[in-house]
């Protein structure tokens, strides 16, 4: 039976590919949350082992499974050919919005001092940053943010894991 | 022997002040105004064409600059300051910061791509494809799609001049006759911007430019600009 | 070391999500294609264990790595309806086709300057737009509005309700 719903979660979150949450698989599963924490321990303890090239991470209440990070050279080598690349500019951009999420495209431009509609308009395009609300001041400003999509591009499991900024 | 400096490589004026700050090695907290000025000038001078937009964000920052090194290099002029507050902030603490700022979100986008490309540790997701059908559901937003045709009609193409007057050059001295008659037709005012505005030669926006500064150093123009940052107030003396 | 291209395999299959030939991977792992499949062979057997939800399997000369068929049931209940918007492109050229309608593709190229072929064929495919008629002019263009599951989606009773555009 324990066998059943471990088989079961690891179908999941393979197929989702993406963060599963506690509660969700709860309800996919019907069992209770403490049972499925318990689950989750051993069946992250039985990807650990070596041999094994996927892990299972916590993340926000929920669960992603992706690579284990000692295989990102071999796995860089294996991924097949992306899209255009970013551009210095839109790198500048994304890693601002990425930072200071959520931010208005006015409050970009004051820190990189230049105009930025078009490269946020790329990628918009390529679905790396959304628009998450208006700002509460004059002009109601839109708010940007970044996807799912560019977690999964940068390899991040969460906001969380962005590489802290170079302090001053 | 002069050589041209593809300006478009660099993304917008910090870009270039960081740029000349470690071609130079300077240090970031002691920045020698006048020199990086210079140097900041001589590297526009030498430039191939660009846009105009992004000329006038490289004029912005060229004035602040100049406005910069002539609040360093005039002596303190307010009585009121007593002697031990020699502590003033530097007037290069707003550049300084600003300079740190944008080196650093300029750094986490080159690691962003090193993310990209595997060369620093990271993850991979599962490249979903072949997936069983998902159900999917469009969200829509009323105001988002206002907002779209508002943005189609504000980027309506502006109609091309219907004939190219051939390049002449353009004279100093004629721009700076034709800035004073401006100021007078404004009553005596106003912002650097609106100056520009009309401007669609590289050229013709140069010498407009260097009109303005040789009267402003003949203090027949007085610039003044509120914060660092904002448009430039122009006024007759 | 064996354990390390296994993990590597597992690795590679997991990201790709597809069909990895035997080829590409003797090339990425740079081992012998002999030795590769003793390995499969072993790692195929693993993932036979109960209490595994997903399988390798040999495809085309190749691998696949995908969900065992005994969790289809569970994995149906797990789909999550995904939230999709409009591209900033497709909004666009809505918006445009919203108001300015019946319109034709050429009237919507020159004002955006951009091709919206691709953009239109997919409004056309979620319902939102359809050829309402052809224009009286030389070549007869079709003209294009708005559909009864636009006014739906966004909750207009008619396309009176569009929001007034203030004049500028």
């Amino acid at each position: 039976m324990r066998d059943e719903i471990k088989a079961a979660i690891e179908a999941i979150l393979f197929m989702r590919g993406e963060r599963v949450g506690a509660d969700e698989l709860v309800e996919i599963l019907d069992i209770p949350l403490l049972e499925l924490r318990d689950i989750m321990r051993e069946l992250i303890g039985e990807y650990y082992q070596p041999g094994r090239g996927l892990q299972i991470m916590p993340v926000d209440d929920g669960y992603l499974m992706c690579t284990k990070s000692e295989y990102s050279e071999i796995l860089a080598r294996s991924v097949q050919p992306v899209k255009r690349r970013l551009s210095q500019a839109a790198l500048e951009t994304l890693a601002l919005i990425a930072y200071r999420q959520p931010i208005t495209r006015a409050e970009i431009e004051k820190i990189r001092g230049v105009k930025v509609e078009r490269v946020m308009a790329n990628l918009m395009e390529r679905g790396l940053i959304e628009e998450v609300g208006v700002k509460d001041v004059v002009g109601k400003p839109i708010l940007y943010g970044t996807t799912q999509e560019f977690l999964r591009l940068y390899g991040l499991t969460s906001l969380k894991d962005l590489p802290p900024l170079e302090e001053e | 022997m002069t050589y041209l400096v593809d300006i478009e490589a660099f993304h917008g004026p910090l870009d270039l002040l960081l740029f000349l700050i470690e071609k130079n090695e300077l240090d970031i907290y002691d920045i020698p105004i006048a020199f990086i000025t210079d140097q900041y000038l001589q590297y526009l001078q030498t430039t191939g064409e660009f846009d105009l937009e992004k000329m006038g964000e490289f004029l912005i920052m060229t004035t602040y600059l100049l406005n910069l090194k002539s609040r360093l290099l005039l002596p303190r002029t307010n009585p009121s300051q007593s002697e031990d507050e020699e502590e003033q902030i530097d007037p290069r603490e707003e550049l300084v910061q600003k300079l740190l700022e944008y080196r650093r979100y300029k750094e986490a986008g080159q690691q962003l791509q090193q993310r990209e490309l595997g060369l620093t540790e990271r993850v991979y997701y599962r490249q979903a494809k072949g997936e069983p059908d998902r159900d999917e559901v469009l969200v829509v937003d009323l105001a988002a799609l206002v907002r779209a045709y508002r943005n189609v009609m504000r980027r309506l193409p502006v109609p091309e001049p219907e004939a190219i007057i051939p390049e002449g050059d353009v004279n100093v001295s004629d721009k700076m006759m034709e800035i004073l008659e401006i100021l007078v037709q404004q009553k005596g005012k106003i912002s650097f911007r609106q100056l520009f505005a009309n401007i669609s030669r590289r050229r013709e926006g140069l010498a407009l430019f260097l009109a303005l500064l040789e009267l402003i150093r003949l203090q027949k123009v007085k610039a003044q600009q509120n914060s660092p940052w904002e448009d430039i107030q122009l006024e007759m003396w």
